[in-house]
């Protein structure tokens, strides 16, 4: 059997169920591949993990891949599994934000540690500061783990993925209709999420390149699975959670959630995805904080999911 | 191997014979007697400095798993003015207001619990078993009740800093020997005199100790707290987010600037320690 | 006796002032809640988030009995501590990993390796600087220089470096325990292993003692009072080192893990209860620490 | 000068028993002691280590209770004798507060009692000449030898003006010498002042020299074994300690003490 | 028994000086001693505190190198001496090791010097015995009274066979019964074994009592003002005290200190 170690980008959740499927349903096994999976947490980051030798593949989202792309860490992306992201802005009705006009003068929770690109990029397009509330800018505070800085008035919006962070909202006791939710995607400054990413120059081994194509195809597997029986998909993720902390009910609402981000996808990247992420991380470059500067090249390739999923 | 990696191996083998050649000249300082000084910590951080370039560089250690050293001191240079906003941030703001109020208030509580002293001995004991207790968890709390910006990362400092400072002052407190102490009552000295004229200055070995501890307690706390929330300015923000960014020289350029801020605070520390307590033997020289 | 009195009446004083505090800092939550529940709230002029929260619990005192039962709140009850203390210990296998004993495990077995790690490099590091100047004079300020680094802010960086050698689990956990118990291992053996006055030194000096029969004869033993307070001291610090270590690879187990998942699920009485599991683990290892320092500083008859 | 009353006792123990609790059991430091002393007095206290001479000197002072018998200081209890500020006190060890210079210890006393900054400067000089430290105000404690310390403590008792004045063992440290010229000293203070002197010592012709009587005491537990008067002049010169007068009652003491001592070597 | 030949000098001092750098400037603990002590002698070294008794007795111990001049001990250099263990040496303090028990502390040169552990039990026995310490073997030292701290620190030093024997103010800190019986006791054992003794007392009787020879020296700086040989017979009852022998050589040491002392005191 090869070994392959997949380093996530998050803690064990149903955002990465199509890899834990796949390991527990022994997909991995019937292309002789021994997958292990490394959960991240909030101060890992998988670029460098793959930099440092420490994983084979890893998730990230582009714009991070990009970035780390531009640092001198060679990263492509072999496999798309997600179609649409699910990156948002949550922001309480009461406190008066109904259109991004309404963001002047406001405190906005973001996440950083490589995940502040898309945000920066769509103020950029806005036109609004990032330094301080005032007419023309947004006060920003690096967002922790949950979403307490919207329950506890510290911050008019925050930001929320739909699949956990925007749930754990309703879960606490507000409504739909009490939030104004902003999608990146409709915003336009939508982004590829969780690719599969490996080093460039690894794919010039023929071997490596073979196993990451079982590798794909058994992933993909894996997702198709997870998709189709999401109520079992979230038990094995709570079995591989090793804290104990996961719920059911939580895993799966987060799976259903995942499954409409998966849906349009069949494992390859599709290019015009590619190219509107660029030309977004490009067209509305923030100063202080660029992901990329130039137009990046070869950061994609066909070759592994053409002969995974033919 | 050999052959790949024959200039980066040949640039570490001399500098490891000039490290070597140093510590050489060091020994022999030291050995002929002299009072060196500072000079042989200086050599070995030299060398140490001079290791990390040479290896980094010549053995083509990613940048973003290590940087040589040159590349954190450009970065030094180019970004001072963002180093010194997220050193006053955290530094100013949120570690020096949560040290003088932690320590401030185990200080003024331990003169509390003596006048009551049935209080003490619980309040030690409780004081020892809080002590102990990794405080570092209570961050995400505390960043929840006191928010974002530098007060929650002070009261961090000033949780953290409590407590030894509570356990040090109560202990000196009680250094006064049993002699000393009965030559007071022998002169019927009021409370407050024997207070500052014997167990106050008989305590400040114990206090300074408190003290010192507290220093590095302070910048730690308040740069861990800063990674459960902060605004976007401060080090451990800066850390914790250009780690994200695979900017590494911008985050060891930050771990300079925080050893050299905790190092010259616990030197300012003992400098006045060394003032205050010149009496004590350990400060004795010659 | 008399000790056991007066922590008693700490801790009661402690609880009571808890407890007093939980519906001031809950109110607001259980207001929002209540009225949007259609409960009768009086809300003071300029909305919720403006109102005190005293006022609020003193215009809405039946609105008290939930702030002690939500359940994400900002301070949790004791009450509702020590019933998920109960249920995580007590309640579950020891083997689950739902179980806080399980995950206290993990961390005591990482706090305990850092630990012995420490301790011996502290003491050789203090054998070192006693017996060779040229190790005293370069390394004592470097070894104090080494605290002022936020290890702690590393400990992300130093798990990914070693990740990426191979090193996982156990052992990068440990290293960082090890580097924040050392140091006040290194101070207080260096404070024993010289405390021996002149007398004592110039009486082996008088028999001709070897170096090595100093060591073991006077320097080690004179050194033990010193010690023992110090390993107190790392192997405190030696937990929190684990406990950090386990914060950014929140995925994986250890009291640290749960403080990161209560934390990343809002889970305020998780998180909580992982802090006393960790307090309670701190007073054990302390404990035993103490034991042992009765034990051998009986027997060596510093006891009196 | 030294008018002495017998009516007038400073000191006056009945039955007078302290019993420590310790770990081992009960340590009876001191059993049934009754002792008088009278204004102007100057009783040595002698006996083997451990017999409760310090034991005794400190219930004096109220720095010990005692756990049977009663005691009074001047007509009233120890403690408001203490509150009264009516005695000086020198402990076996010199006990000098080390952050203090020797001036700063000597007028510690001064400063707590309340007296002017003048009259302060005033004292501390003039108690340095007394015991031969002028010059070392300045200096700290550990910049003198054992002896100069030891002197310096004797000074801090005797800065303000104290009746009674305890003193244990305050010549140990020293050398026959110093001591010697210590003994003279005190003496013309005590015959200039009548204060009256408690004293504690292992050397029997100090006790001797020094004494108006001498107390000698056995351990386990401590009790008195003999008072014997001195009939000695209140004049004396060093040589008075040649006069076979002296022999006579140095060797009285001498055969208190080793009958006292029993097997305990 | 005590067969002592001029010729075999034990120690040898010529024009010794020692100098202690201080930061308050140089102090001249010894200028210029010169002294001989033979085989099988007792020498007693008197002196004001401060003159260098201590120093003078490390030197000969290899405990403190001297600045200039030369001694000798047993014919070799001091450190020789030394690492031949040749001889045992008593502190002014007691300073036994508190992690160890009265007999440990005696067993500690015995471990060190690699004797057999059925000899060492031997030879613990035997020194407790001498200095009236049987059944403390296992009592550690705070359990102990300080004189009886003092006896133990004196059989450490006799525990094993060294030819010299240097005590520094061994009986300082004793009461004068235990004091005398302890005399007569290192009395007997030295003329049982022949060692040579060195001896520093504050004490001019017991320097008297005890010596063949007593060094007088004064501080400021260090030196020897006066040798004073006993007449005394070797076998010394205690009541020799109070002959007019022993008066008379007491008194020619208390002028040779008076002397020495100047006006320091
Ligand atoms: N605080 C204490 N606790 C228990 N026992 C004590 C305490 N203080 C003194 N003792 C015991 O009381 C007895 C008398 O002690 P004290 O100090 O009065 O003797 P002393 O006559 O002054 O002896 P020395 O000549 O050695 O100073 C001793 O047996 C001593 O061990
Ligand atoms: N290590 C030292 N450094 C500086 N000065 C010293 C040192 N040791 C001794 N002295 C000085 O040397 C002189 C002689 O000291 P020494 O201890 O020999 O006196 P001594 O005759 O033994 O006195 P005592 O009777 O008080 O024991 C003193 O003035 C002392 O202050
Ligand atoms: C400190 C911190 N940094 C980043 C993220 C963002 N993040 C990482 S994975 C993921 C998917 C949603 O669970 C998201 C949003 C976070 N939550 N907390
Ligand atoms: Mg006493
Ligand atoms: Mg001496």
């Amino acid at each position: 059997q090869d070994a392959v170690t997949l380093q996530l980008k998050w803690v064990t959740q149903a955002q990465f169920a199509g890899y834990y499927v796949a390991k527990d349903k022994g997909f991995y096994e019937e292309e002789n591949l021994e997958v292990t999976i490394k959960p991240g947490g909030p101060d890992i980051a998988p670029e460098q993990v793959i930099a440092g030798g420490g994983a084979d593949v890893i998730t990230t989202w582009m714009a991070a891949g990009l970035a780390a792309r531009e640092r001198g860490v060679p990263l492509v992306n072999i496999a798309q599994p997600f179609k649409t992201g699910g990156l948002q802005l949550t922001c309480l009705k009461e406190t008066g934000v109904e259109t991004p006009e309404d963001f002047a003068g406001r405190t906005l929770g973001v996440w950083f540690f490589g995940n502040e690109y898309p945000f920066y990029a769509w103020m950029a397009k806005l036109g609004l500061e990032t330094d301080g509330a005032d007419d023309n800018g947004v006060t920003v505070l690096k967002q922790a783990f949950n979403v307490d800085p919207l329950l506890q008035g510290q911050a008019d919006c925050i930001s929320t993925m739909t699949y956990n962070e925007y749930g754990q909202v309703l879960d606490a006791g507000y409504t739909a209709d009490d939030l104004v939710n902003f999608n990146y995607l409709e915003q336009g400054i939508g982004m590829l999420e969780d690719g599969l990413y490996v080093l460039e120059d690894s794919l010039e081994d023929p071997a490596f390149a073979d196993k990451m194509v079982r590798f794909v195809r058994a992933s993909m597997k894996g997702w198709k699975y997870a998709a189709e029986n999401p109520e079992e998909a979230a038990q094995i993720v709570v079995d591989n959670d090793t804290t104990g902390a996961q719920t059911l009910a939580h895993q799966t609402y987060m799976m259903s959630e995942v499954a409409k981000l998966t849906a349009g996808s069949n494992g390859a990247l599709d290019p015009a995805d590619y190219e509107q992420t660029v030309a977004t991380l490009l067209s509305a470059v923030s100063e202080e904080n660029p992901a990329i500067t130039t137009e990046p090249e070869g950061a994609w390739t066909h070759m592994i999911s053409d002969q995974a999923l033919q | 191997m050999l052959g790949q990696d024959l200039p980066g191996s040949a640039a570490f083998g001399v500098a490891v014979l000039a490290c070597i050649a140093m510590m050489a000249l060091v020994v022999s300082l030291v050995s002929s007697g002299r009072r060196a000084g500072v000079l042989p910590p200086l050599v070995l951080g030299a060398a140490i400095l001079l290791l990390w370039e040479v290896g980094t560089r010549g053995f083509g250690v990613p940048s973003v798993i290590l940087p040589p050293v040159s590349a954190i001191a450009v970065r030094m240079v180019a970004s001072h003015a963002t180093l010194w906003e997220d050193f006053s941030q955290t530094f100013l703001k949120g570690a020096l207001s949560g040290y003088i109020i932690g320590c401030g208030a185990g200080f003024l509580l331990a003169l509390f619990s003596d006048r009551v002293p049935f209080l003490q001995r619980g309040l030690l004991q409780v004081g020892n078993f809080l002590a102990a207790m990794p405080i570092i968890g209570i961050a995400p709390i505390l960043v929840m009740w006191f928010g974002f910006d530098w007060q929650s990362k002070a009261a961090v400092v000033a949780v953290m800093c409590f407590f030894p400072m509570l356990v040090n002052t109560v202990q000196g407190l009680a250094a006064a020997g049993a002699m000393q102490r009965d030559l007071m009552r022998t002169y019927a000295a009021s409370y407050g005199q024997s207070m500052t004229k014997l167990r106050l200055p008989a305590a400040a070995p114990f206090i300074f100790n408190g003290l010192k501890i507290c220093t590095t307690l302070a910048l730690i706390g308040a740069i861990v707290a800063e990674f459960f929330g902060s605004p976007i300015r401060g080090m451990g923000f800066r850390i914790s987010t250009e780690v994200g960014r695979l900017n590494l020289d911008m985050v060891w350029a930050e771990i300079v600037v925080a050893a050299l801020a905790g190092s010259a605070f616990y030197g300012v520390i003992t400098l006045l320690e060394r003032a205050a307590t010149f009496w004590h033997p350990s400060q004795r020289r010659g | 006796m008399r000790t056991m009195q007066s922590v008693l009446i700490v801790v009661g004083g402690i609880m009571a002032i808890w407890l007093a505090a939980v519906p001031f800092m809950n109110i607001k939550w259980e207001a929002n809640m209540a009225s949007r529940a259609g409960v009768e709230v009086s809300i003071p002029e300029g909305g919720l988030r403006r109102a005190s929260a005293v006022a609020l619990v003193f215009t809405n005192p039946h609105l008290i009995p939930g702030t002690y039962v939500q359940e994400k709140p900002r301070l949790p009850g004791p009450q509702q501590v020590v019933a998920e203390l109960w249920a995580t210990t007590a309640g579950e296998a020891v083997t689950s990993n739902r179980s806080l004993v399980y995950h206290a495990g993990v961390t005591l077995t990482g706090t305990v390796a850092g630990f012995l790690f420490g301790t011996a490099l502290g003491v050789l590091l203090a054998v070192a600087i006693v017996h060779v100047r040229v190790i005293d004079a370069s390394i004592m300020p470097w070894v104090i220089a080494s605290q002022t680094i936020p290890i702690l802010a590393l400990a992300p960086m130093i798990i990914v470096v070693m990740n990426s050698v191979g090193i996982t689990g156990l052992v990068p956990k440990a290293i960082i325990s090890a580097y924040l118990s050392f140091f006040p291992v290194v101070v207080g053996m260096v404070k024993g292993l010289r405390s021996p006055d002149a007398m004592q030194m110039d009486l082996l000096k008088t028999y001709n003692a070897s170096a090595a029969q100093t060591f073991w004869k006077l320097r080690l033993p004179a050194a033990a009072p010193f010690l023992f307070p110090s390993l107190k001291i790392g192997i405190a610090a030696s937990l929190v080192g684990a406990i950090v270590g386990e914060l950014p690879t929140g995925a994986v187990a250890g009291l640290g893990a749960r403080l990161l998942a209560g934390s990343y699920y809002g889970q305020t009485v998780q998180i909580w209860s992982a802090l006393f599991g960790a307090a309670i683990l701190a007073a054990i290892l302390v404990g035993a620490v103490g034991l042992i320092q009765a034990f051998a500083l009986k027997r060596m008859g510093f006891a009196r | 000068m030294n008018e002495q009353s017998p009516s007038a006792s400073v000191i006056e123990a009945r039955n007078l028993s302290l019993t420590f609790q310790t770990s081992d059991g009960p340590v009876h430091a001191l059993k049934d002691v009754t002792l008088t002393i009278g204004k102007g007095e100057f009783v040595s206290f002698i006996g083997p280590s451990g017999c409760g001479k310090t034991t005794f000197l400190r219930v004096m002072a109220d720095l010990e209770k005692p756990t049977a018998g009663t005691i009074t200081v001047n007509g009233v209890s120890p403690e408001q004798a203490r509150r009264s500020r009516a005695y000086g006190y020198v402990f076996q060890a010199a006990g000098l507060y080390p952050w203090r210079t020797i001036g700063g210890n000597i007028r510690l006393p001064l400063e707590i009692m309340g007296y002017s900054k003048a009259e302060q400067a005033e004292r501390v000089r003039r108690t340095l000449e007394m015991v031969e430290l002028s010059g070392f105000e300045k200096k700290f404690p550990w910049q003198l030898s054992g002896g100069m310390q030891q002197r310096a403590s004797i000074a801090r008792a005797l800065a303000f003006d104290a009746d009674i004045l305890l003193m244990d063992e305050p010549f140990g440290a020293l050398d026959e010498i110093v001591r010697d010229h210590l003994n003279e000293q005190l003496l013309e203070l005590w015959g200039r002042t009548g204060k009256t002197i408690g004293f504690v010592t292992h050397s029997i012709p100090e006790a001797v020299y020094l004494s108006t009587r001498i107390v000698v005491m056995s351990p386990r537990p401590g009790r008195i074994t003999d008072v014997i008067e001195s009939t000695l002049p209140r004049e004396r010169p060093l040589d008075i300690r040649d006069t076979p007068e002296f022999i006579e009652i140095a060797h009285r003491v001498r055969e208190g003490l080793r009958a006292g001592h029993g097997d305990d070597v």
